[in-house]
């Protein structure tokens, strides 16, 4: 979230999209009420009519696989119709940046695309520079080579005609949704955009969200209270571990992990991961005080603070690259923790396959999940499978303490209330242990291979590892003398100062000192920053790219929910006069005057400053719509079926289905009452009672043609496999109608699997492994089934 | 004897009158008191487990036992509310299913067998330290890559940041480049 | 000072909270379901389910679908039925306007279970006695809310001064019925001589489950008891004409 | 709509025996006020019946309590609005009046002829407050089931006279049983206008039903309804008292017609309420 999640009261509108907050955020729509009694209206877009749609001013149906369009239709909407806020625009993004004349886009490539190779070559994807290198701009946007008319000329095909053939939204329903949140588009107006999984699985999901971007830079909508782009992330510390670098190509801190090709040196590394200008310009400080954080002595200015230990990757491993490499017995051993992927991954069959042909697998969880079952899941022999398999107790969050980090990048510490019985230990107890006995069983070794592990530093007591202290070295410290760092503005590339995460760096300012633990909230009244509750990453700052709150001479857009302020009078501790100031911590270096070369650009993390309306991804610089891997549909919009770029994998496993066999949209999604895999809530009683069955939701119309009643058994069947639901004969799905074609939608959700104490198929047993063209997330939520009475 | 309460008079209203409602007590039948079962408890502030809205919770504890979980009133985000999920997670702690010993399946075996925690630990240590030694890649070509991809390491999205960083920290130190999570499904 | 909670609908979001926090602080066991075409479950109230929340799908006049819900539970009524038939006093008021149940002194007549207007007052075969909400008085006289409310996140429930929530329930009504619904509601004012859970509704009572004329069941006393003394007089004439000897005529 | 109460099997028997035992009492008192010397085997045959029937009547209320050792608690109250308080005490003063009314009618019969009429002087006296009792305990039943909020029931104000009428005429009916091969005067007649009255009642009460009637006239519970109750209950006892002049085998079997009909309707009353 750019912002989080109390700021949602300030929203004037809030188009809620690709998540269904309500159901799986509730707490959340505590604030979209709030919002709503405020006057802010609420808009539910959803290929079905959810629990956030009955709270909806404005529901609009869309079929799955199709929110580009949708999103793309209102950017035209707001361009078309001059609703866009100017200033905003024409100051703070790459609207007036003039691009290479030779770039262009047609029939649904984008120019260099090679047909051989399915890759783009990406030399026209750029801007036309002057000497210096800066970037030719018309502020008057008339040039028809500015990024403006680029984005203008390129939406122009999605017209509310065509989401009505495509999305199947009436077009009347579009172009209410599209006038309401338009309206954000004044300057003293705010509007958010609420999504989640929604979103991001589909093979262009990072298009989408992309869109989104687009639209919200237009109504000036970042940057200010009430506005940003919200992913409502599904797990307590999915935002933790992901910033902790539980990613495979990812280092605390979003470090890149460095790759043999590109980086054999540290100097390699840092000269291509480093840009010349923008805030990513101290990378090097960030890195090499991990590399010091984490080899201490050995990581020596000499030896290049050791950056030969770092593993250097060669293939990818996203989550469904590991499971096929572990399906192609590449894999060998393997610890899971907290995760279920026998219910959670894509193509749960091909999953469950591949976890037969480990070695060894390691399951740390609270109940026996289906992965730690697998070898005596539905059709599989224990006697033949030879994986050796431990799994361990674990103890609940209450048992053990820590920090957590919020959708809205707060850190928050959570204290241990009670001992976990018997055997069950923490996840850190588990690393603590491991990495112990570990060094243990490789002391002595002078194997350079050996070395990483050696080094390693590791001292965080014996049994359950003392927190605190990790968290000191995760602030970061001086190498000299171990003192704590204020926050990563002082960090170095030195090898003076240690820092195991960059951007939690200020979270122990000083010795003793836990802003994790901080518990002072702000009165209801106000904007709701609670700058006193918690740490909230990056230096406590609660609204990201507040700069552009206010408007390029420094006043806030909108006075009364002002975040930052130019005060020319505000001393600085120089002495000298003028400086950022506000509720909010500035995104911004504090002394910049809105005057002063670069005072007007409030995206600091960019090279230029402004926001990307043009930004190259995998599949282009724009988004553009692309039919689902599996669809039912020709694309209306080019010829290009689905994402050039969608990653497709190919085992024999890796079935994909015909629109005729199985003519109907299938998409899985949560509810209130369970989390994830179910491998807690299918155990609990009480949420069990609430939600007892896997059940499909389907339209009356569709349920009349299978000749399907309310409560009966079904089974839905996809390429990859079927699964037996009770049917929800329900009006809050209506078949989509695309010009003179009737498209069926069904949805699943896929907390169920086959353990615990309430038991049923995996959605994810129908799924399949194709994958977003940049993050590799699959495509879960728009794929081809066919449904019958079982 | 003594009349009935005045407060069952005047709630029964007309319909009650029609009917004569004029009662006696024969007993005595004061209203029971029931104690707050959290009173005495400590009460410890923790953040909730499921979805990333991060609401403050708080158990109350007695005894060494959770007695309560509630939304923890000072927190700004939630305020002291909960939903369904959060209200219903004091069954885990109660559960009679949790696993509390480590289980080993032996390949090809259709049974877990308990065994000691620490000789798991052991187990798992020397099977990762195997399976390291001879996957390990030492150098492309030239370059040294100091990596296994044959251990992959899957979760968890649901423990604290600094275990997290342990894992993270653990896992490249030990060259391992699959490491994923929920984040990327 | 007569309290109540406020069930506001249009604020619900139906995530339940309030229906597993009862269940959390009452301690009550979880009941065997099945999914059967509705998010809704269990089925109804029950011994071991005070609280729940309704999914009710409807079409509104203007054909557009509604997904209501609703958080039901006991009205304690003023007009109490349960309370007024319970022959053993287990039902008792809190001076605050709560029925209240001492389990103590139930002895499962199931009186109150046929009385209750609502469906509310369940038997529990387990325990041989019955079983509804409390309104939490142990919370309540604490100082606390009822943990139902305390837990709702998007404040469909709130708990207070009955006069007070009136008051606000009327504001709520008005409101929603300026912005264009105008199936909005109070329920609970007059009805039983006033519920001490009080709703603000979007639709008629029915379209939620609820009677639209609840009936205090002991208002029918006085009739029947009028009708049966008369039918006692008539047998007495009748016993007077059959055993009145008059010379032993007609019979032997 | 109140949820079902599920009073069971013990429920039946007791609206069964305790308006047999009711009705068996009254008619004894109004036998032993109104009659002279040919009705008092009417007065000590019910008296006499009416007492062990009356014990009876607890121990199956308490049998279909959920917590039988509790049942002492219903007289913890006494609390006018709620029949079942007020039937619970009355049931105990009817028990007591029975007792002692018993004990009057076996010592006039054992008591030197100068004491006999003292006695029944003073089993006249009690008999009027028991009458009393007896008219409530036939009737407090049926209006309990109307203060409720079921379907058939709730509301409804003739299941009590419908039961005072059927209780006069098993009672009679029991009396006539008990009798065996000795006539009994006056109960032809009383039969007659008893039986009547019910069937009128039953009219009204169907009537007050509305729609609802039709589980009685169609649904499921027709032909119990109409077999039972209406031909076996009212209408062959009614023509057979009124036309018939079978001697003792047709009071007998009258008799037997009566206490079937008045068992099928407290029966069918009692599951159309809970079905």
């Amino acid at each position: 979230m750019t912002n989080h999640w109390i700021d949602v009261k300030n929203a004037d509108a809030i188009l809620i999209m690709g998540s269904n907050a309500a159901e799986n955020h509730p707490i959340a729509f505590k604030w979209v009420l709030e919002a709503k009694e405020r006057g802010a209206v609420l808009l539910s877009v959803d290929p079905r009519f959810t629990r956030t749609s009955a709270l909806a001013d404005l529901y609009a149906p869309l079929r799955s696989g199709t929110d580009i369009v949708f999103l793309g239709a209102m950017i035209n909407h707001v361009l078309r119709n001059n609703l866009f806020q100017r200033e905003y625009v024409v100051e703070y993004t790459n609207a007036s940046f003039l691009l290479d004349p030779a770039f262009g886009f047609e029939d649904g490539y984008f120019t260099g695309w090679d047909p051989e190779k399915k890759t783009y070559d990406r030399a026209t994807w750029k801007y036309q520079v002057d000497a210096d290198g800066t970037p030719l701009q018309d502020k008057t946007l008339k040039d028809r080579n500015t990024v403006f008319q680029h984005l203008r000329r390129h939406f122009a095909r999605y017209t509310p005609e065509m989401v009505e053939r495509i999305c199947g939204t009436p077009k009347a329903e579009f172009l209410k949704v599209g006038h309401a949140f338009a309206a954000t588009g004044r300057p003293e107006k705010a509007g958010t955009m609420l999504y989640a999984m929604g979103w991001t699985q589909h093979t262009k999901g990072t298009q989408l969200i992309r869109t989104a971007a687009i639209l919200q830079l237009l109504l000036g909508n970042i940057g200010v209270a009430g506005g940003g782009i919200a992913a409502l992330r599904g797990l307590s510390n999915v935002q933790g571990t992901t910033d902790m670098g539980l990613l495979w190509n990812s280092l605390p801190g979003y470090l890149t992990l460095p790759s043999a090709k590109a980086h054999p040196t540290l100097k390699d590394y840092l000269e291509k991961e480093t840009p010349k200008s923008g805030y990513w310009v101290n990378r090097p400080k960030f890195f090499v005080s991990l590399l010091k954080a984490w080899y201490g002595e050995a990581a020596s200015k000499d030896k290049d603070f050791a950056f030969h230990f770092v593993p250097k990757v060669g293939a990818s491993f996203t989550h469904m690259d590991l499971f096929e490499a572990m399906y192609a017995g590449k894999i060998k051993g393997f610890i899971v923790a907290g995760q279920n992927p026998a219910v959670s991954g894509p193509n749960s069959t091909l999953e469950r396959k591949a976890l037969e042909r480990l070695e060894w697998l390691v399951v740390r969880d609270l109940f026996e999940t289906e992965t730690a079952a697998f070898w005596k899941g539905p059709g599989v022999d224990p006697v033949k499978v030879q994986t050796e398999v431990f799994l361990l107790p674990s103890s609940t969050h209450l048992e053990r303490e820590g920090s957590y980090t919020n959708s809205g990048r707060w850190l928050q510490w959570k204290w241990k209330a009670v001992d976990p019985p018997g055997n069950a230990r923490s996840d850190g107890w588990f690393a603590n242990q491991l990495a112990q006995r570990l060094k243990a069983l490789y002391a002595g070794s002078t194997a350079l291979k050996d070395q990483p592990i050696l080094s390693l530093t590791w001292d965080y007591g014996k049994d359950e590892p003392d927190l605190e202290k990790v968290l000191a070295e995760v602030n970061g410290y001086t190498t000299a003398d171990g003192k704590p760092v204020r926050g990563f503005a002082v960090l170095t590339d030195d090898g003076a100062t240690a820092c195991g995460n960059w951007i939690y760096s200020g979270v122990l300012p000083a010795e003793g000192q836990n802003r994790a633990k901080s518990r002072k909230a702000d009165p209801p009244e106000s904007l709701g920053i609670n700058a006193g509750w918690g740490f909230s990453w990056p230096v406590n700052r609660r609204i990201l790219y507040n700069r552009a709150s206010a408007d390029p001479k420094g006043q806030p857009w909108n006075k009364e929910k002002a975040v930052l302020w130019w005060d020319p009078t505000a001393e600085l501790p120089d002495g000298k006069k003028g400086k950022w100031v506000g509720v909010d911590v500035p995104d911004f270096r504090p002394d910049l005057a809105p005057d002063a070369k670069g005072g007007g650009n409030p995206f600091i993390m960019r090279p230029d400053g402004k926001g990307a309306l043009f930004g190259p991804l995998a599949e282009g610089p724009l988004p553009e719509h692309y039919e689902p891997v599996e669809s039912p549909v020709k694309n209306l919009l080019s010829s290009v079926q689905a994402n050039p770029l969608a990653v497709i994998y190919k085992a024999d496993l890796d079935k994909l289905g015909d629109p005729k066999e199985f003519p109907i949209v299938g998409t899985t999604y949560r509810l209130t009452e369970h989390l994830h895999t179910g491998s807690i809530t299918r155990n609990l009683p009480w949420l069990v009672e609430m939600m007892p069955n896997l059940f499909c939701e389907m339209s009356k119309e569709l349920a009349n043609e299978k000749g399907i009643k309310n409560g009966d058994a079904v089974i839905v069947r996809s390429a990859r496999g079927e699964v037996r639901a009770i049917a929800a004969v329900t009006g809050r799905f209506k078949p989509f109608k695309l010009g003179d074609r009737v498209v069926h939608e069904v949805g699943i959700p896929w907390h169920w699997g086959f353990m615990g104490l309430a038991k049923g198929d995996s959605a994810n047993m129908l799924t399949p492994h194709v994958g977003d063209a940049n993050t590799r997330i699959q495509e879960s939520k728009a794929f081809l089934v066919d449904v019958r009475k079982a | 004897m003594s009349l009935t309460r005045r407060d069952f008079l005047k709630g029964a209203g007309t319909g009650a009158a029609l009917g004569g409602a004029v009662g006696v007590e024969l007993g005595s039948a004061e209203a029971y008191v029931t104690e707050l079962k959290t009173k005495g408890a400590k009460e410890v502030p923790s953040i909730c487990y499921y979805c990333a809205v991060g609401c403050g919770i708080k158990a109350s504890v007695a005894d060494g036992k959770v007695v309560a979980i509630q939304g923890d009133p000072e927190h700004p985000i939630n305020r002291g509310t909960l939903c369904s999920k959060a209200q219903a997670y004091i069954q885990v702690l109660q559960h009679p299913n949790r696993l509390t010993k480590a289980l080993y399946r032996a390949p090809g075996a259709a049974e877990w067998q308990e065994k000691p925690l620490d000789w798991a630990m052991e187990q798992i240590a020397q099977r990762i330290k195997a399976t390291r030694d001879a996957t390990f890649v030492e150098k492309e070509g030239d370059v040294p890559v100091n990596r296994t991809e044959a251990i992959a390491t899957l979760g968890s999205a649901i423990i604290a940041n600094e275990e997290a960083y342990l894992l993270a920290k653990l896992g490249r130190g030990l060259g391992i480049v699959p490491m994923e999570h929920q984040a990327r499904i | 000072m007569a309290k109540a909670i406020l069930v506001d609908t249009s604020k619900c979001i139906g995530c339940r909270g309030c229906q597993v926090a009862c269940k959390q602080w009452h301690g009550l066991q979880a009941e065997s379901t099945r999914f059967e075409g509705t998010y809704e479950n269990p089925p109804d109230l029950s011994a071991r389910t005070w609280r729940k929340v309704r999914f009710i799908e409807t079409v509104g006049e203007d054909g557009r679908l509604r997904w209501r819900f609703i958080s039901d539970a006991c009205k304690h009524c003023t007009d109490a039925s349960c309370l007024a038939v319970c022959p053993t006093g287990a039902l008792f008021r809190r001076p605050w306007g709560a029925v209240d149940l001492d389990q103590e002194l139930c002895n499962g007549c199931r009186y109150c279970v046929a009385a209750c207007p609502f469906g509310v007052v369940t038997f529990n075969e387990e325990t041989g006695r019955v079983d509804k909400c409390l309104m939490c008085p142990d919370r309540v006289e604490a100082g606390l809310a009822p943990s139902c409310v305390t837990t709702c996140p998007t404040g469909a429930l709130s708990f207070g001064d009955r006069d007070q929530l009136l008051s606000q329930a009327k504001k709520r009504v008005a409101e929603l019925q300026a912005k264009g619904e105008k199936g909005a509601q109070l329920y609970g004012e007059r009805e039983l001589s006033g519920l001490h859970q009080i709703f603000v509704l979007q639709e008629r009572p029915q379209v939620y489950g609820q009677p639209e004329q609840p009936q205090f069941a002991v208002a029918s006393v006085f009739p029947s008891s009028v009708t049966s003394v008369l039918a006692s007089v008539v047998m007495g004439v009748a016993a007077l004409v059959a055993f009145r000897e008059r010379g032993g005529k007609g019979e032997e | 709509m109140g949820k079902n109460p599920a009073w069971s099997w013990y429920i039946v028997w007791y609206f069964f025996v305790g308006g047999v035992a009711a009705g068996a009492y009254f008619l004894a008192a109004l036998a032993d006020l109104f009659g002279r010397e040919r009705a008092q085997p009417v007065a000590r045959i019910g008296y006499a019946i009416a007492l062990p029937l009356a014990l009876v009547c607890p121990i199956l209320l308490t049998l279909d309590l959920g917590m039988p050792v509790r049942a002492f608690y219903m007289f913890r109250l006494f609390k006018t609005g709620s029949p079942m308080s007020v039937g619970s005490w009355a049931l105990l003063g009817f028990g007591l009046f029975s007792l002692v009314s018993l004990i009057l009618v076996l010592a006039e019969t054992r008591a030197a002829p100068d004491r006999a009429p003292g006695i029944r002087r003073l089993r006249r006296a009690v008999g009027v407050p028991g009458m009393l009792l007896g008219f409530f305990i036939a009737s407090y039943t049926g209006v309990l089931l109307g203060t409720t909020n079921r379907p058939v029931w709730g509301g409804n104000a003739w299941i009590g006279p419908l039961f005072i009428a059927s209780a006069a005429s098993t009672g009679a009916a029991a009396i006539a049983l008990w009798a065996g091969r000795a006539r009994i005067a006056g109960l032809r007649r009383l039969d007659v206008i008893a039986i009547g009255f019910e069937a009128l009642l039953l009219v009204l009460f169907l009537q007050s039903l509305g729609a609802a009637a039709a589980v009685f006239l169609t649904g499921s519970f027709a032909p119990l309804f109409w077999g039972a109750v209406v031909v076996a209950g009212v209408a062959l006892p009614f023509l057979l008292q009124l036309f018939a002049r079978g001697g003792r085998g047709q009071e007998l079997v009258t008799a037997a017609l009566l206490l079937v009909g008045g068992f099928a309707l407290r029966y069918l009353i009692l599951l159309s309420g809970q079905a």
